[in-house]
């Protein structure tokens, strides 16, 4: 059941001039999220800006084994991404959730492969968390601009992911688009092991990893970011293109019905 | 003291003034898990076609300051899969239920309230001719005098329910449309719809909206609606339903003043989804700090005496 | 790349598109020690009658969320102690003028026209048939079509100068509005003046601003503004003047892509005296990152290419 | 000549629940502060609060000989000074300043009263220091609430300031109004001997001290607070009628020609 909360930032860890992991105290939003939801936020007073925006749940974060709270991946872009970066200690957030249809957690002899495009790390860290738990062989491909913009690889390293990174400038990893190192791992992988590909990222690469996925036959689930004005399946802004059987596409609140979709259902030609 | 804050609209008995918003409340079952339903003064579902719509491609919404910009196009299920699958539910979470329809043409209407006019657990109809999303319909009506006493008299023939037109905004003069309204037979009236407004991607060069223009809601058009309910009231007597930007308890008190019986509240549900719950107690607060025993002792009780003084420049 | 700012409306030279907008930037000689006035586009002085004026009792301003509400009632020293006290001054501060008239009656007017085409220093006259705040004059000639006619008609006989009147948003179809003005002889249009609105103080049950209601401005209108401004120049072939919000290089950029030739900034000079320098530079940079050499190059250059698909709903 | 700065908070000192004084690193604008002159101000982003506010400069801030910068003593009763309240150290607001005309700095063997109400205390710190240098014989009459309303005592005296108390609970010097010692000292003042009163307050207040000083024939200046728009005499919000000679009052700018008045020429009875 989603609550809303008056959460106090804990802390604020700036990992570059874009990116910052916002630690907020909610347990009684941490306790209940899945991999995969996400929760819409206000920081600031006033009517401007207006509407929540929606993140994904980065960390859910313990003391021994209660949980005391959640963390968000945050990326500079706009106005209220700006003013979470802002954020001190002490101050406090508006946080709605968990919201949203989860990664579905899949299971031994099944693979994992995590593709993330930047801020799209931000529902890997919960996802190889769980998946860790039921045992799954997870490897993360991780692309950024530059070395300097992938982050929390030790994490996923401790919790026995692999990594394999690209960045455009080549300065780590692979130089080039994640689906550069993806498109070899595909082609090398054994065809008898059963592979799920989770992505999330810019819409551009999703919809090349579902094409790749495709390709070679592997399931594939993407979170899609459509823009969100409610969360709740009340504003109907959030749609989707998604076809699910014969007929035409149907547009779908991402809200409810995602923001994770089954890749192959989705009608990225048609896509904003 | 014990107050009572239950209205009266045409017959149609609401526990509280407070009306979630058409199309910012789903058809309402979104939210029944997370709000009782049957503590809300209604709930205005999502502008309803005779046919099943497709709506616009995204980008469907827009931040502006204090406001939003939508153009959802009124997507939707159609009337007869409303009354088959969401009503049934409406009505086991008690809601009053007030159907916001839509049609583009005036047989259309019709034919949307007469099914209505059949189906159990409608508690009104809320004429919606004042969407400035669709290109035929709407709006069309909505700014004709003659179009608005059509489509109001087609409806009132049908239907035994009360009849409550939704006005738009984006007229000179909002009161003559609200006393064409209650001449064809309307019961209230609801005021106001969003504002047509637009917003530019500089960059491109294009609209941010896909349907180019969309329609302005939120805190930032409150006080523009809350004039044009004072002008209602001044000038018609029928009940108003007020609406545009209601924030919080202290908003909605405005547009009470200003003489609307009941408030919807659109927009702000989406920036907190918990709203009703603070507005019902706000409003008792306030009701007992006031020494007012019922919301219709503070209905348009406004006080302009003229305060006016004679001055000379400087 | 070297890039011109420079604008022609009907025959005016302005050095850049950025007026200051009238009633927000007193008679201009008060910003003078703060800011260049040479360095503006245009001054557009504060709303003159033939005589000195009043206005109205405090409390004459409101905020509301990202606007605010003013009902000054337009205190002046009337025309010709503008043109004897403030004209010489902003003439010797090297500013391009603009004079707001008004006028209770036509003849009224056409008399301040007549004395300011008498003046030197004037470059253009803003008719302001669109205040709000006033109950004689403004807005009656603003809110319909022949009194539109008729002022304009009325001013364009005396003088020799640009005939710019000033639309109000308050009305149904703006575009008619400015067809009308071009019918009568007008040179090019400003819009949008603000929008007529209230707000009031639930405690006192009283309305906030002595006068009851006042004028929306800020940056809560800029989407309605901007869609009026599209209307228009879709409509009308005559220059525009566009305003309504106007708070960033952006923003100003949204009015000359929709259709503006220049833009006045009122509102957000109270917020930022020192905007002007930044609107300069901020469009500057635009035009030089896209390539573009004049203002003009960008004027009306929205891509309204038809973006709809078809979609089934869900 | 007015300046707008970003000016970086240094401090925020909580006097109470709602009293706090804000040291803001503004060197070019508090090098220029006159008593009795004030700044506009704007915290937060975004267009809601849209306008600024006016605060009167409450100390003007030196390390050795070189202005620092200036503090504001802020009371919250709104959005934009709840706003005041809550900021930082670190986090950054826009200030313009400074504004207005000051009050008249006497000089002996003319003797100052400044009588205070509640945060009406604010311009007279600085007015306190000008008189000081020209050793003005100079007496504060300061209400509030109650003892834990009033603040910076200490200052004032360590400035040869004589304290004049009173709280409505009489939990500190006089009970009652400010005005009640006030009329006492009026009435028990030496004939000879020139005073110069200097009010800020609420209105009531200011307008019982401006017929108090009437009646025993003192000049009374008065620091008005009328809601601005601008402080730059563009928009004429801030009028105040005013009667400087015979004939009907006028409305004149209280950002222009105030907020500091001659009491004996504003047209209480107009006043809002
Ligand atoms: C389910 C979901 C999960 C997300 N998780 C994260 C996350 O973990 N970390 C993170 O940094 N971001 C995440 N995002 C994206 C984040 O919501 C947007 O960056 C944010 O809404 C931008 O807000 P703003 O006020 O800073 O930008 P604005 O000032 O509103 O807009 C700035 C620019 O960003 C674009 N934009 C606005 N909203 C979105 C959106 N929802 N998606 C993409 N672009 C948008 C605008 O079109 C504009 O060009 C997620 C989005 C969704 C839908
Ligand atoms: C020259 C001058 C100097 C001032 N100096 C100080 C100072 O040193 N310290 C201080 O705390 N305050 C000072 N004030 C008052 C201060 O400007 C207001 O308290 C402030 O504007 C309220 O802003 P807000 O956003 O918190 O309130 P809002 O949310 O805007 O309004 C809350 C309430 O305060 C009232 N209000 C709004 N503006 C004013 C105003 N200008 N004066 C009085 N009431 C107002 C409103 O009517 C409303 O009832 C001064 C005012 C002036 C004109
Ligand atoms: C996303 C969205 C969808 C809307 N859909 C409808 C609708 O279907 N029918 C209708 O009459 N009004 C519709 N409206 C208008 C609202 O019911 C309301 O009149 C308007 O938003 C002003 O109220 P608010 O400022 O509280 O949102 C819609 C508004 C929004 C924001
Ligand atoms: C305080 C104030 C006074 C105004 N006075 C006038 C006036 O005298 N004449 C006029 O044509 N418009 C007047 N206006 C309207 C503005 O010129 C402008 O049209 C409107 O404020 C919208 O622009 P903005 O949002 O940039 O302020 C006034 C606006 C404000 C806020
Ligand atoms: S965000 Fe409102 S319906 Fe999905
Ligand atoms: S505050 Fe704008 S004129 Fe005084």
């Amino acid at each position: 059941m989603p609550l809303d909360v008056d959460a106090v930032v804990v802390s604020n860890t700036h990992l570059s001039n874009d990116y910052n992991v916002l630690v907020l105290a909610a347990p009684a939003v941490a306790s209940q999220v899945q991999p995969g939801q996400f929760v819409m936020v206000k920081p600031g007073v006033g009517d401007d800006p207006l509407l929540r925006r929606p993140f994904s749940v980065f960390e859910v974060l313990r003391d021994d084994a209660r949980v005391t709270g959640l963390s968000l991946l945050n990326k500079r872009v706009g106005v209220t991404t700006r003013m979470l970066f802002a954020l001190t200690p002490g101050d406090r957030i508006r946080c709605l959730g968990p919201l949203g249809r989860p990664f579905s957690v899949t299971e031994p002899p099944e693979r994992a492969w995590m593709v993330a495009g930047g801020v799209g790390l931000a529902p890997f860290a919960t996802l190889a968390a769980a998946l860790r738990e039921r045992n799954v062989k997870t490897t993360l491909f991780y692309g950024g601009r530059s070395a300097t913009d992938l982050f929390h690889l030790d994490e996923f390293r401790q919790r026995g992911v692999s990594l394999t990174l690209a960045t455009d400038d080549g300065s780590r990893g692979v130089q080039g688009n994640v689906t550069v190192p993806l498109a070899r791992a595909f082609c090398d992988a054994d065809r008898a092991t059963p592979i799920r590909v989770y992505a999330c990222g810019p819409t551009a690469m999703m919809r090349a990893v579902t094409e790749l996925a495709a390709t070679h036959g592997r399931a594939i689930e993407v979170s899609l970011e459509q823009v969100m004005g409610c969360g709740l399946g009340g504003c109907y802004s959030c749609v989707i293109p998604v076809q699910r059987d014969s007929g035409p596409a149907r547009l779908v609140r991402s809200c409810l019905d995602g923001p994770v979709f089954d890749g192959g259902t989705v009608v990225w030609e048609q896509l904003g | 003291m014990s107050v009572d804050l239950s209205v009266d609209i045409a017959g149609l008995h609401l526990r509280n003034p407070f009306i979630a918003a058409s199309g910012c409340f789903g058809y309402g079952v979104e939210y029944a898990d997370l709000v009782d339903l049957s503590t809300l003064g209604g709930v205005a579902v999502k502008g309803l076609f005779l046919d099943a719509r497709e709506g616009h491609p995204p980008t469907r919404i827009v931040e502006t300051p204090s406001g939003m910009l939508n153009a959802i196009g009124l997507q939707g299920i159609g009337v007869r899969r409303f009354v088959a699958e969401k009503l049934p539910l409406l009505r086991a979470h008690g809601a009053v239920v007030i159907v916001n329809i839509c049609g583009s043409t005036i047989d259309e209407y019709a034919e949307v309230a007469r099914i209505l006019d059949d189906a159990d657990g409608v508690g009104a109809l809320e004429v919606n001719i004042s969407c400035p999303n669709i290109k035929k319909g709407g709006m069309m009506f909505g700014c004709s005098l003659q179009g608005t006493r059509d489509v109001v008299a087609a409806v009132r023939r049908v239907t035994r329910r009360p009849v409550i037109p939704k006005l738009t905004p984006n007229v000179t003069d909002v009161a003559s449309f609200a006393a064409a309204a209650r001449d064809a037979g309307a019961d209230a009236v609801s005021l106001v719809n969003t504002f047509l407004a637009m917003a530019i991607d500089v960059e491109t060069r294009r609209p941010k909206l896909s349907n180019v223009v969309g329609g302005l809601s939120g805190p930032a058009i409150r006080p523009i609606a809350v004039r044009m309910v004072h002008e209602c009231r001044q000038a018609v007597d029928l009940p108003i339903i007020g609406m545009g930007g209601i924030m919080t308890t202290g908003d909605a008190l405005e547009f009470i003043i200003a003489g609307a019986t009941a408030v919807q509240v659109g927009t702000a549900n989406f920036v907190d989804p918990f709203i009703w719950n603070k507005l019902v107690t706000g409003l008792t607060d306030y009701l007992q700090r006031h020494g007012l025993a019922t919301v219709s002792d503070l209905v348009g009780t406004l006080d302009i005496t003229d305060r006016d003084t004679v001055w000379t420049s400087s």
